[in-house]
């Protein structure tokens, strides 16, 4: 086994066990935050497969911006329910 | 490895939206399924001992072996468009809270 | 019950494409694509590399051979920006969300101090996009989290939607028309009318700066709306 | 002229819209304008963009086939905009990206640029469905179009993977080569079901009841007549030049088709709404649509597809006007709605009779000859299921007709505006004399035919 087929084993692993948790988390805010981690790791992956221009893209927006405006949305509402 | 990973979250990403009736949740299966599809599209173009696709001034591109730039592009696009269905996504999940103050699908439907 | 039933097809469902996928002779297995069959393959010789003179071959791709998909691209993110107002409320008579936490000190200060510093890493992303990995999308969106940051500094803060909605429209239409000049002046819609330069320097790749200076500005000012939205309210009657 | 202007000229307009509210429905009516005279000067043959040659970037495909699906989308987008202009022109910038976004899927030539596309169209399509105010029903719509557009995505990735190139001439090149059809069974049935929750192809079309059971006036017809026949073009293009079905996928896509096609039937006889009716009767037209398209009866497909978007946006307009000005669909609740409105209830009635496919309109000459077609080639088993449909058909309009015609008790007031009614008298006419004078559908028999030669000579 060489190098790369242990970091893609360890790093594929934890993709399916996060989104696993993801899917069945029963706070929605632990789910977003798994949804993060799951890009996190995605874009180490990316970076494996020598795709650096995706990785960047998928870091800032899919992990940053989605990140934020799940949690904006979430924010929005909690404040409503408490009133 | 990573290529059968990919599918398998593309897949786990469908079980979620057919289990949760949550719509935060399933918007969140969404994009699981999107990152798989993208992890998929990349592998496609994957090849071992290959480099990034960008012409540096110190190696001449010669001998280099590349990986596939044109799925890189794809995925470019394809995650920029999965922003964009995400962003309106939670818009409408909002209206939807806004409207009958509950995400869950099932409880809306005991309102209506 | 009902659950694990779903789990096991949808998991059946992922066997039967793998399996589809090893039976079949034409698809290459993992790591092992063969370039010389596929297009990408001319993308890499030298020949087409000094025709757009970018080095950086995905970007090439992105905004030269594939232009179009990018322009529908930013079409996307245009409508679905427009689709959030639309529901989220248009901005007459919108105030600031109210956070849980007052911003401390820290927070104010850091990220006054950070908005400059992503601000300006953005733009070095965006006009370098022809030469290292980023370019106009992952630019844009970090001027939009350089925003991001004023808001959670300061909660009542709001950006002046009006101007970005300008600077939006503005750039967008810049991008089409910078097409329509390829149309004008050389033969074809976007193509490059612009001398390409040296490989590697950073005034070069004809119109491909300028296409992504565009499109970083447009995703900046696109995405800055739609985090506006997300942060506001309608006033409560 | 070049065929790029269709796409360019509606983004700049709907970039620029954004500016100024005020003009956005303006920039809308001068753009359809614009393009709908356009399409007419446009040269027939490949449109090369960005000037790279033909597989390393993308071009658009401009044919007959193309031509004659781009004067149908801008032509109807142009009237139904019209129709609404006061009450939905905030929808303009919207409508602006959606009418780019059909022109682009009806001329691409590029598989991703497709998928590309189908994204525009599909969220434009959302965005419109939220004038119904039922954010349910669009959530519901948005995952099953985002899950339909990520299969297709996965399969034409399969396709670049295994032939290294997305230009549909070049692909479909290669695979005339491999001749295997054994390896494309994956990719192709995963495209099919994408394409085919837009297309509201069955089983993947729950999302249809919610948004066409709960439309307006601009909703109502854009979707039913607009989106089905852009839809109805991309996906006959795809199967007769790409998908060529064969062995076992021909079998379950036939028999999915049929399927759809009784269940749709069965599904409208059931319904006691009449938007509902309207709706499940375009879900089976969509699948006899795609059945014919299959079997490679390409132009009476085309005719088909033209003779009910005209139809459909006739009955959809009426009903839904009826419904916004009294609060319901209820068929019991709109009897005797044509007692007052006797000219806008025999457009409504020649519109269903042709789509029922009654001598002397339009959809009777397609129907024979779709039929001969089947005919000559031995289908029995799909006459049959036309013809049974065609039977359900006529029970269920002509028992609406009998209810809207025939007064009830209440009195049911519903006015139509004169602009309303000129639309609806132009179409009742159109589909007349393509009915009775069937030869200008002839005339195109031989420019549509091309379309195959094109591929094969490119």
């Amino acid at each position: 086994m060489t190098m790369f087929d242990i970091i893609s084993l360890v790093i594929g692993v934890l993709l399916i066990v996060i989104a696993f948790l993801a899917i069945n988390s029963k706070k929605l805010i632990k789910a977003v935050l798994f949804l993060s981690a799951l890009s996190m790791l995605s874009v180490v992956a990316f970076v494996l497969m020598k795709a650096p221009d995706v990785a960047i893209t998928e870091a800032v927006i899919g992990s940053g911006l989605v990140t934020s405006l799940f949690v904006f949305t979430l924010l929005s509402v909690r404040r409503g329910e408490s009133k | 490895m990573i290529q059968y990973v990919a599918i398998i979250l593309f897949v786990l990403g469908l079980y979620g939206l057919l289990v949760n009736r949550n719509v935060i949740k399933m918007v969140i299966s969404l994009n699981i399924m999107e990152i798989g599809l993208n992890l998929f599209i990349i592998s496609i173009g994957f090849v071992y001992d290959g480099i990034a696709p960008i012409i540096t001034s110190s190696a001449g591109t010669g001998a280099l072996i590349y990986v596939d730039p044109l799925p890189q592009a794809l995925v470019l696009t394809a995650i920029v468009i999965g922003v964009g269905t995400t962003a309106l996504a939670l818009a409408i999940a909002k209206s939807i809270h806004v409207k009958h103050n509950t995400f869950d699908l099932n409880e809306v439907e005991e309102t209506v | 019950m009902k659950n694990l039933l779903a789990l096991f097809g949808s998991l059946l469902l992922a066997l039967g494409i793998i399996l589809a996928l090893s039976n079949n002779t034409l698809f290459p297995s993992f790591g092992e694509a063969d370039l010389s069959d596929r297009v990408s393959d001319e993308y890499l010789t030298q020949d087409e590399i000094d025709a757009l003179g970018s080095a950086n071959i995905v970007t090439s791709i992105v905004v030269g051979y594939r232009g179009f998909d990018t322009l529908g691209e930013v079409t996307v993110l245009f409508i679905s920006s427009l689709g959030v107002a639309l529901l989220l409320g248009s901005s007459a008579k919108q105030k600031r969300l109210e956070l849980n936490f007052k911003p401390n000190f820290m927070l104010r200060v850091g990220s006054r101090a950070l908005f400059g510093f992503i601000l300006l890493t953005g733009i070095y992303i965006i006009l370098h996009g022809h030469l290292t990995p980023g370019g106009g999308f992952p630019g844009g969106t970090m001027i939009a989290s350089s925003i991001l940051l004023l808001y959670l500094a300061d909660d009542q803060f709001r950006a002046k939607i009006k101007s970005f909605k300008i600077l939006e429209g503005v750039s967008g239409s810049l991008y089409v028309i910078v097409g329509l000049l390829g149309l004008l002046l050389a033969t074809y819609f976007m193509q490059n009318f612009l001398p390409v330069g040296t490989v590697g320097d950073l005034l070069s790749a004809g119109v491909i700066p300028i296409i992504y200076i565009l499109i970083g500005l447009k995703v900046g000012s696109e995405i800055s709306g739609i985090i506006d939205n997300f942060l506001t309210e309608e006033e409560a009657k | 002229m070049n065929a790029v202007l269709l796409i360019a000229v509606p983004l700049i307009a709907a970039f620029l819209s954004i500016i100024s509210k005020k003009i956005a429905p303006y920039l809308m009516l001068v753009v359809g304008l614009f393009n709908l005279i356009l399409v007419f000067f446009i040269p027939e043959g490949f449109v090369i963009i960005g000037g790279f040659s033909q597989s390393l970037g993308i071009n658009l495909l401009f044919d007959s086939f193309a031509k004659i699906a781009l004067i149908l989308v801008n032509s109807l987008v142009l009237i139904i905009f019209f129709l609404n202009i006061k009450k939905y022109g905030s929808y303009s910038s919207i409508l602006l990206v959606a009418l780019a976004g059909l022109n682009g899927l009806l001329l691409t030539n590029d598989l991703f640029n497709l998928f590309v596309f189908l994204e525009i169209a599909g969220i434009a399509a959302y965005l419109i469905s939220t004038s119904n105010k039922k954010p349910t029903h669009t959530f519901h719509y948005l995952v099953l179009g985002v899950v339909g557009s990520s299969l297709y995505l996965f399969g034409l990735i399969i396709l670049y993977a295994m032939f290294g190139t997305l230009n549909m001439v070049d692909l479909i090149g290669k695979i005339q080569l491999s001749g295997n059809y054994k390896n494309l069974i994956l990719p192709f049935l995963l495209m099919f079901i994408g394409l085919g929750v837009e297309a509201k192809l069955l089983p993947f079309n729950s999302w249809v009841k919610g948004i066409l059971g709960k439309s307006n006036t601009l909703s109502g017809p854009i979707f039913a007549s607009v989106y089905a026949a852009t839809i109805g073009f991309v996906l006959g293009r795809l199967i007769n030049n790409l998908f060529m079905f064969e062995g076992s996928l021909l079998t379950v896509v036939i028999v999915i088709l049929s399927v759809g096609i009784l269940i749709g039937e069965a599904m409208a006889f059931a319904s006691s709404k009449a938007r509902e009716i309207l709706l499940f009767s375009s879900v089976a037209q969509a699948s006899i649509v795609a059945l014919l398209f299959t079997n490679g009866i390409i132009i009476w497909a085309v005719y088909l597809i033209i003779a009910n978007a005209l139809s459909k946006l006739v009955l959809f307009l009426v009903i839904n006007k009826a419904t916004e000005d009294t609060g319901t669909d209820e068929l019991d609740a709109l009897q005797g709605l044509f007692s007052k409105n006797i000219l806008v209830g025999i457009t409504f009635t020649l519109a269903s009779l042709s789509v029922m496919g009654l001598p002397l309109l339009a959809g009777f000459a397609i129907k024979l000859n779709f039929l001969t077609e089947l005919a000559s080639s031995n289908q029995i088993m799909l006459i049959a299921i036309i013809l049974i449909s065609t039977l359900v058909e006529g029970i269920y309009f002509v028992r609406m007709l009998v209810k809207l015609w025939y007064k009830g008790e209440n009195e049911v007031s519903v006015k139509y505006n004169l602009s309303f009614k000129i639309v609806f008298v132009i179409i009742a006419l159109a589909l007349l004399v393509f009915g009775t004078y069937s030869t200008p559908l002839n005339k195109l028999d031989n420019s549509i035919d091309t379309i195959q030669e094109v591929v094969n000579n490119g």
